[in-house]
């Protein structure tokens, strides 16, 4: 850690010139951890002092408190006053979509990510693998200096042993490779591409394990350019979706989840109106397992994974017809979607001409074509589809991966880069690959941490965390967006950009430039190139300061005039899939929303968030449905061997999962998961007498599933191969925090006429219009009360409104709090215990049958009751009620009774079972200093970031203007990618909240029993569905 | 100043009882009876007053409830009032159980208070029981030789009556037994 | 007088003891050396009371967490314990001052092992709300003790707090009660003991007791005074108790039967436990004589008569459910009897329902070993009573999705074995040292219904009219 | 009669025992009270000298304290802002003048102990010019007023309301070396507030919450 943590201080990169605050870093920001008893003392007075870096000494007695040191700057930072937070714009690096960054800083260093409202594509949302991002930043486990065959080494040996290696295969004009995950830098690309110039035989080769090749090989074939196009679904009326999981992890599910909200919002004038013109968008989601983007589609159908190409088949001939264009439909339709059903999709899609979106995710690229045969027959291209400017998100190539592979298995590639991919964990690469890997000449992976390839390969690059470097990004050709540096790098990594440059001859005299440099200079030279009127600094600081920028499109982003019509001699019928052979199980390979293609596995928080779907965290695991479940004899929690045919001695087990709305011949498996990254957790949690560990028997979180990726027609495929599954004896124990799923009560204890919790309500699509346009506002019952009024609450009065409709239960609002609130990870016995610790649970509930399954997800939080139960039954104050209606819980003066926990309706409360380790000095540095770090034996749970308020309500008293609307916003709201909390104050008339209390779909929890919360729900609109409650004024 | 006293040692309760009444008709003063257990009657028979700790017991009981219930309103409305779950800052019928409770404890300590000291009962007490066997089985009856007019014959015949197993005459010089 | 009504009053003391013989036979348990009975129980109860204090330190040292809780279930076996401990606790003051007041004069010869029982039943209840607290250290905020936080007083709203001062003031009284009650034999053992130690400290104890009417006739006022008192504090302790669930919102719990419930459930462990140890006792210490199958019958009925309360109370609760048309209280029950928690349900009503019907015959009431072993069920019973209330309606309250089940852990376990320890460690210290019957209200009882031996030859003394000879002191 | 006395007496006794209670428990100091607590720091920086003599406005040296949660203790650099020139007392100064006309030389530079400590924890060698081989080190002072890690305390609020920097840290200007005069209890700032929101802060009302929260979350 000592590496790690020096000159950690130093919060900007103009301090450099400072060497006296690096020392005092060095020196006295990580002392030696003082005595066990004493770190508890002033473990959070060391974060809370800002701007001094406490010393912790131990105690001189136990009376004193412990002598505290304060270390003021020498020199101070302008920016920098102890105790303020400032923010800047950057850039999400977590994943390719490139989504927009307000990076909060607190004396020097990034404490929370917000999302950037002026984002043109995230608009202010984030999702929880970038709202975790920040927890990689101060890993305490990342490579600080570079590796030389595993053994540490300084930057002038790698680069004198690279460059005099590359000289040499220059020479021999020897084949440079470079693999990379999806890079949208211009620099990155350009300076890549100027590093491969002076090669004979270079490619720069670019895949994701989750890969969407196939949709930029279609365009490829249909519109001669191969791009991915930008899907613009705040356009669209129809959507259509085919096992492409856009809310939560299809290619950019922030913004997708933004615009997707836009059009569905049914209290916007359009959207709520009831005739199919102006009406919201409607939703149609076609996928094999149960995904968040499933659960919020107005009508699903369960399909194997193979079937996507029928079904489009069949709606493309439907609508070829309709557009009277010529389609060979081929053979009988192989899909199992009923046809009268396609039928009246397909009419629904012809009405919406041009205001259809068409997404598919199947790696099949005759299915991709198909899918763009109807986009275009649907006149999507152009409005609902932009192929110019197109999106830089993806640029995997499948086919040059596979090429690749076959190059390296031969032995003819001489220099081999890496760059952000991890190819040992995620592609479906032999045993023997690791020593095929290590026979390559030149062998260098860029990394932050040491894993599977690295170890692999005999240079290993340390490269710093994006919150430490300068960077650019494209997602969208024109949108660019800045990455700037928070902190200085811990240890001594080195950005791709100045190894390149280093290695690129371009700077023999030693010194190399700084990505700063190189990434200004590219932007001059775009900038100039593109006859941008104005000066060019102007243009940059604007460019820092914003966060993003527009620009004309370069024209190597954009081939605009690349493209030609719709070529449609591709198009071929996609005749019936392969039928699953008997006793088999077609395997779909997906990602988790939070964990994604295994690149966070090193995150704590990442790993202990709960599945949306599933409810279970810190494993991955087989789902199936219960049908399947009972063919083969299983139930959850049984561990069963899953082998194919196909692929030889690929055999895992993993425990089996009972998954509502899922094909009954399909088995899904995540990805991402079995990482070494993951075998940190080994030891995770509270150590006590009946502890059981995290890790499993593998050592690792979970199952790595990517041998049974298979590289077959050009792309890679997760869901071809097909399985066969075997019970073992064994059972496996589940994290799972919610273990009954729907909302109504079992059978035999159900009373009569109650067998179902009006928990989370409903309304109808046509109830909600003739609402809309009705007089009578919202319905309201009201409760006598047996006491005489005390409190009237005359100033503010804190509430919450959260839209049910809009929640995907994409659970970014979970991790958001937990950055936020200083929340532990508890590991995977405390969660299988029921001990999970977030302060945000997503309730998800299923109704419906397994072939119409509707599914809700209610984040249940602090409800803040006016009555709270949980207030009166404390026997010592240590939760009581504020003048502004919050329900505050005091941490020093709470005993641990739990009494309120048990009183409290919602079961919202979070005890602290034990003290949750805060043991790593470097990774506190992410605590939030505005909040409290519980001790042992005290009850906690959601204040509504009181924090957060405090500081807007003094803020305002300085300057002396009056709290606004909105200038207050919870974690949770803040990063919300579909903008469904709301928090505000209820006294304040122009409110949006005082607004939203007027919906008539607004409804509180368990109103009933009167205790008034100040959270408030509005209702989930189904499309035509009956209204679950009966009662239409209800609520 | 010194007492000369005549006591009678019984072993029966009934014999105590009747021997009692007798005496006392006969116009002798009952200084005190010793018995190892509480006899029905005999304090009639003794002619005692009724003890007044009932109304210690009553009084007390009565003030810490008052002052309890002063407490409570004054802690939870005047004192710091603080808004818990919506309730009225003085929640008069939440208080009750407390209050009820501290009554009870009042009233029953300081009873037992009043109880020791008005029977002189402390710890340390040195216990002078005419006969050791007076905490066994055996009833003392103590006869204070009062005036000239006494006639220890007469008082011999009649505590034989009553089967008297002894009779013997002491002095006594310390309040102790003159009580 | 006596001898009129002794055809129908059988004696309460059996074997025609003399005040003399009363004093010897209970007193000589305290000059003998212990058995080796007693010291195998004593030995037993030692090491659960230590296994107790592993557990409890452990658990304090690590956290609550070393117990089976969770997020939804928040109190289990601790305040389970609690409550079984404190209704325990019920029995000796209801034998001492309602049995008093109602001039039951069979009473005298248990009242003084319940009492004892009552305050070791207390102690024991009283460390689980402490041990209980995530933070024992700070129990002391409980008390409302001025303070430099502003000062910040107590919720006295809370029925915790109101736990607090019931369970203060019900040990404080019955310690006094069982103390003053004491006083007399004290008193004898003094006199009867050698010149030396002991002599010293009962000497201390009995705060020099000779026997004196006037304190004699004060004494028993104050008795009655603390029976008076003792009496609806009992019931007033139970109810707070209950209304440490009644006052809650949960389904299950918030329900206005609980007091007399509670109490009534209360009276029945309490009575179970005290025949369970009296039987002990006369079995161990050949107490035949002075606890006689006469007690052990009344004993019994009254238990029966108990019983039968809390099965109106079971019965009356399922019917509110059912017929408040509140889904919420009507699953709670449903789920109470039939869900994942039903067996301990069904366990519960037998113990307490069931099995304790067999008192309705005299053969099993007057037979010390069925008598015993129905006691011992009915604790078993009432445990589970406590266990069920408390935990099926915390792991199925509103939300579904918070629903979660409870499993106990080692440490658990151990602490309620622990608990028994200390209860039954502190019982056979107590047998040891002081006298397990009240000898001077043995004495007063004596006469009842035993014929008197013939009046003297001459009396001149009038007779003495039936009343007086009947009522003797209680 | 002889118990109705022990009643008046019973009554006054436990009367007096409860008052006398009160008063003696009100009195305790909360452990870890660390009124009077004056630690010797690094450095002698006198309080008396610049805030009292020389009259140095507080916020010219703890700048947080208008704009932040905390006042911060000032960066070396604003120490130089004056003692660049200033190295030492007036008094020593003239000493070194006459000394050197006795000596009739010219008189050298006087830098005070405590002064050199600062110079060459900035790194400065002669002329307070960085020298070769001088290694800048932060001066570690030793924080006097701590509050406990729940409790949050903001400089700003306060400042902002017109409270006197004295109200809470004493006469500093009086302190050669700061002490911690009050005992920053939670009941002292609660019955300041209590006080501020009954008669307001210099003639202005305010509202100074007692919320739990307006210092714990």
């Amino acid at each position: 850690m000592a590496e790690n943590s020096k000159n950690h201080w130093r919060s900007l990169p103009r301090e450099r010139d400072n060497p006296a605050v690096v020392d005092a870093g060095a020196r006295d920001e990580f002392p030696e951890p003082p005595p066990a008893g004493a770190v508890q003392l002033d473990r959070r007075g060391f974060l809370q002092a800002a701007g001094f870096a406490l010393a912790g000494v131990a105690a001189t007695g136990c009376q004193r408190a412990p002598v505290e040191k304060a270390i003021p700057y020498l020199v101070k930072p302008v920016e920098v006053t102890p105790g303020r937070a400032y923010h800047y714009a950057s850039t999400c690096g977590a994943c390719p979509a490139g989504c927009g960054l307000l990076v909060k800083n607190r004396d020097g260093r990034p404490i929370k990510l917000e999302g950037d409202p002026e984002h043109p594509l995230s608009r202010g949302g984030l999702c929880a693998a970038g709202q975790a991002s920040i927890l990689g930043l101060y890993d305490s486990r990342r490579l600080g200096a570079p590796l030389i065959a595993g053994r540490e080494a300084s930057w002038e040996e790698v680069d004198a042993d690279v460059t005099a290696s590359l000289d040499r295969i220059e020479a021999e004009g020897g084949a440079v490779r470079f693999l990379t995950a999806s890079i949208h830098s211009p620099t990155e690309l350009a300076s890549i591409e100027s590093f491969l110039g002076r090669f004979g035989d270079a490619r720069h080769i670019m895949y994701e394990p989750l890969s969407s090749s196939a949709i930029l090989d279609a365009h490829q074939r249909t519109h001669g350019v191969r791009i991915l196009p930008r899907y613009r679904f705040d356009r669209a009326k129809v959507i259509l979706g085919f096992d492409a999981d856009f809310l939560g992890t299809w290619i950019s599910p922030v913004e997708y989840t933004a615009a997707y909200r836009s059009v569905r919002n049914v209290d916007t004038e359009s959207n709520g109106a009831e005739s199919n013109d102006t009406r919201r968008a409607y939703h149609v989601q076609f996928e094999s397992r149960l995904s968040i983007t499933g659960g919020k589609a107005d009508r699903r159908f369960r399909i194997a994974p193979g079937e996507a190409g029928a079904a489009l088949t069949e709606l493309a001939s439907r609508l070829a017809e309709k557009a009277r264009t010529s389609f060979e439909k081929g053979s009988a339709p192989g899909s199992s979607v009923p046809s009268d059903q396609l039928v009246s999709l397909a009419e629904r899609l012809w009405s919406a001409k041009g205001q259809a979106l068409v997404v598919c995710g199947a790696q099949d690229v005759r299915v991709q074509i198909l899918c763009n045969f109807i986009n275009h027959l649907l006149d999507s291209y152009g409005s609902t589809i932009e192929l110019s400017p197109a999106s830089n998100q993806r640029g995997d190539d499948d086919q040059a991966l596979a090429e690749l592979l076959e190059e390296i298995r031969d032995g003819k590639v001489d220099a081999l880069f890496l760059a952000g991919v991890n190819p040992l964990l995620d592609l479906p690469l032999g045993t023997d690959f690791p020593e095929q890997l290590g026979r390559v000449p030149l062998a260098v992976s860029f990394a932050q941490r040491n894993d599977e390839t690295s170890e692999a390969c005999r240079f290993t690059c340390p490269v710093p965390h994006y919150l430490e470097s300068w960077g650019d990004c494209e997602p969208v050709a024109g949108v660019v967006t800045l990455q700037q540096p928070c902190i200085q790098p811990f240890g001594n990594p080195r950005p791709l950009l100045e190894s390149l440059a280093a290695w690129s001859g371009e700077s023999q005299s030693g010194e190399s430039k700084s990505s700063y440099d190189i990434v200004r200079a590219t932007w001059q030279q775009r900038f100039s190139g593109a006859g941008e009127a104005g000066d060019f600094d102007a243009f940059w600081k604007r460019a820092i300061h914003d966060g993003s920028i527009t620009v004309t499109a370069a024209p190597t982003a954009s081939p605009s005039e690349a493209i030609i019509g719709f070529k449609s001699d591709a198009v071929r019928a996609v005749s019936a899939a392969r039928p699953i052979p008997e006793g088999r199980y077609a395997l779909s390979l997906y990602a988790k929303p939070a964990m994604l293609d295994g690149t966070h596995a090193y995150n704590a928080w990442l790993q202990e968030l709960p599945d949306p779907i599933t409810k279970i965290a810190w494993d991955n695991y087989v789902c199936l449905s219960s049908a399947a479940a009972s063919d083969l004899d299983v139930h959850q929690g049984d561990v069963v061997s899953i082998s194919s045919p196909e692929i030889k001695d690929a055999v895992i087990e993993l425990p089996v999962v009972l998954q509502p709305g899922q094909h009954d011949r399909t088995a899904a498996i995540a990805l991402g998961y079995g990482a070494k990254a993951s075998e940190r957790f080994a030891g995770l949690g509270p150590k006590w007498l009946e502890k059981r560990d995290t890790v499993g028997p593998n050592g690792r979180v979970g199952v790595s599933a990517a041998r049974f990726l298979q590289v077959a027609g050009g792309t890679l495929q997760h869901s071809l191969t097909t399985v066969v599954i075997e019970r073992t004896a064994r059972k496996h124990l589940l994290a799972t925090t919610q273990t009954h799923h729907t909302i109504a009560l079992p059978e035999h204890l159900a009373p009569r006429g109650a067998e179902r919790r009006e928990v989370v309500e409903e309304t109808t699509l046509a109830e909600q219009w003739q609402r809309l346009h009705s007089p009578h506002a919202a319905h309201q019952e009201h409760h006598g009360s047996l006491w005489k009024q005390d409190h009237e609450y005359t100033g503010h009065r804190w509430g919450m409104a959260i839209d049910l409709d809009a929640c995907t239960g994409c659970s970014a609002c979970v991790i958001a709090c937990q950055v936020e609130n200083n929340i532990p990870v508890v590991g995977k016995d405390e969660v299988s215990r029921r001990r999970d610790m977030h302060w945000i649970r997503i309730d998800r509930y299923y109704s419906g049958d397994d072939d119409d399954l509707e599914v809700a997800h209610q984040p249940m939080l602090c409800q803040h009751c006016e009555n709270a139960p949980c207030e009166t039954v404390c026997p010592v104050l240590a939760t009581v009620h504020s003048e502004e209606g919050l329900n505050h819980q005091i941490y020093n003066r709470c005993v641990g009774t739990r009494y309120c926990a048990n009183n409290c309706p919602y079961k919202v409360r979070r005890f602290n079972w034990f003290d949750y380790a805060h043991d790593d000095r470097l990774e506190n540095l992410v605590l939030n200093p505005d909040v409290t770090v519980r001790s042992r034996g005290v009850m906690e749970k959601c204040s509504l970031c009181v924090q957060r308020i405090q500081e807007a309500k003094i803020e305002a008293k300085r300057s002396g203007v009056a709290l606004t609307d909105g200038s207050i916003r919870t974690a949770c709201e803040q990063s919300c990618p579909a903008s469904a909390i709301h928090f505000g104050d209820m006294n304040d008339p122009g409110s949006r909240l005082a607004g939203l209390l007027e919906n008539p779909r607004r409804y509180r929890v368990l109103e009933e029993l009167n205790v008034a919360p100040a959270v408030n729900y509005l209702k989930i609109v189904r499309d035509g569905k009956p209204d679950k409650q009966g009662a239409p004024d209800h609520g | 100043m010194s007492a000369r006293q005549l006591l009678g040692f019984f072993d029966d309760e009934q014999d105590i009882l009747d021997a009692t009444r007798a005496v006392r008709r006969n116009g002798f003063v009952v200084s005190d009876v010793y018995a190892p257990y509480a006899v029905h009657g005999l304090d009639k028979a003794m002619g005692l007053q009724p003890s007044k700790l009932p109304r210690v017991c009553f009084a007390l009981g009565l003030l810490g409830a008052a002052l309890k219930v002063w407490f409570e309103i004054w802690t939870s409305a005047v004192d710091w009032p603080i808004n818990v779950g919506g309730k009225p800052l003085n929640s008069l019928p939440a208080f009750v159980p407390v209050t009820f409770e501290v009554m009870v404890l009042f009233a029953g300590m300081s009873t037992v208070f009043a109880f020791v000291l008005v029977a002189r009962l402390y710890p340390g007490r040195r216990a002078t029981p005419p006969d050791p066997a007076v905490s066994d089985y055996r009833f003392v009856l103590v006869i204070d030789e009062t005036d000239a007019a006494f006639d220890p014959e007469v008082l011999h015949k009649l505590l034989r009556k009553f089967r008297v197993r002894a009779i013997e005459e002491r002095v006594t010089t310390d309040q102790e037994s003159a009580r | 007088m006596a001898s009129a009504s002794s055809a129908l009053r059988p004696p309460l003391i059996a074997g025609e003891k003399t005040p003399a013989q009363v004093t010897k036979d209970i007193c000589s348990v305290l000059d003998s050396k212990p058995t080796a009975l007693w010291w195998s129980g004593f030995l037993v109860s030692l090491a659960f009371l230590l296994l107790g204090v592993v557990a409890v330190t452990y658990q304090v040292a690590v956290g609550i967490g070393t117990w089976g809780l969770n997020s939804t279930v928040g109190w289990a076996f601790d305040i389970t314990n609690f409550v079984f401990w404190v209704g325990i606790g019920h029995a000796g003051t209801l034998i001492s001052a309602v049995l008093f007041l109602l001039r039951q004069q069979w009473r005298t010869s248990v009242n003084r092992a319940a009492e004892a029982m009552t305050i070791f039943a207390v102690i024991c209840a009283g460390i689980f709300p402490v041990i209980h607290m995530g933070r024992p250290w700070l129990a002391h905020w409980m008390i409302p003790y001025p303070n430099m936080r502003g000062p910040l007083w107590v919720n006295f709203r809370s029925p915790l707090v109101w736990d607090f001062f019931a369970i203060l003031t019900y040990f404080t009284i019955s310690l006094t009660f069982w103390y003053v009650g004491m006083l007399p034999d004290l008193a004898t053992i003094r006199d009867r003991a050698e010149p030396g130690f002991r002599k010293k400290l009962f000497g201390v104890l009995a705060l020099g007791w000779d026997g004196s009417y006037r304190t004699w006739i004060r004494y028993e006022t104050l008795y009655k005074l603390l029976a008076g008192l003792g009496t609806p504090l009992v019931i007033s302790v139970h109810t707070i108790v209950s209304w440490d669930f009644a006052t809650s919102v949960i389904p299950g719990w918030h329900t206005t039967i609980f007091p007399p419930y509670f109490v009534a459930g209360a009276i029945f462990s309490g009575m179970s436990m005290v025949l369970t140890l009296m039987i002990v006792a006369r079995k161990t210490m050949g107490l035949e004589d002075y606890i006689t199958v006469g007690h052990l019958e009344k004993m019994a009925k009254l238990t029966l008569a108990v019983s039968l309360m809390v099965g109106l109370a079971y019965l009356t609760e399922v019917f509110t459910a059912l017929y408040s048309g509140n889904p919420y209280e009507q699953f709670a029950f449903a789920n109470r009897m039939f869900g994942p928690l039903g067996w301990a349900y069904w366990i519960m009503v037998t113990c307490n329902v069931g099995i304790s019907q067999l008192f309705w015959f005299r053969q099993v009431r007057t037979h010390w070993g069925a008598v015993f072993c129905i006691a011992i069920l009915a604790n078993v019973g009432m445990w589970f009573e406590r266990f069920v209330i408390i935990v099926s309606s915390l792991e199925r309250d509103f939300l579904p999705s918070s629903w979660a089940d409870y499993t106990p852990t080692s440490i658990e376990v151990a602490t309620l074995l622990g608990s028994f320890g200390l209860f039954f460690t502190c019982f056979l210290l107590f047998c040891r040292f002081v006298p397990v019957i009240a000898i001077s209200e043995v004495k007063g009882v004596l006469n009842v219904g035993r014929r008197r031996e013939a009046p003297p030859v001459i009396s001149a003394s009038p007779q003495p009219n039936p009343a007086e000879g009947e009522g003797v002191p209680a | 009669m002889n118990s109705r006395i022990l009643t008046m007496t019973l009554v006054t006794g436990v009367f007096i025992v409860a008052l006398m209670t009160l008063d003696a428990v009100a009195t305790w100091p909360l452990p870890g009270s660390q009124q009077g607590y004056e630690p010797v720091q690094p450095i002698a920086y006198s309080h008396r000298l610049h805030a009292g003599e020389l009259q140095l406005d507080c916020l010219y040296c703890h700048s947080g304290a208008e704009t932040s949660r905390h006042a911060g203790i000032p960066s070396a650099s604003v120490c130089m802002n004056c003692h660049k020139f200033v190295t030492a007392s007036l008094g020593a100064v003239r000493a070194e003048d006459e000394l050197a006309q006795q000596e009739n030389r010219r008189p050298r530079e006087v830098v005070s102990p405590e002064l050199a400590k600062l110079y060459s924890a900035l790194g400065l060698g002669d002329n307070r010019e960085p020298g070769p081989g001088l290694k800048p080190k932060p001066v570690s002072w030793i924080k006097v007023h701590n509050l406990p890690d729940y409790a949050y305390f903001d400089h700003r609020a306060h400042v902002g309301a017109g409270v006197n920097c004295q109200t809470c840290h004493g006469p500093v200007e009086t302190m050669e070396r700061v002490r911690q005069a009050e005992d920053l209890s939670m009941g002292w700032c609660v019955n300041c507030h209590r006080a501020a929101n009954q008669s307001g802060i210099a003639g202005r009302a305010v509202d100074a919450s007692i919320d739990c929260s307006t210092c714990h979350y």
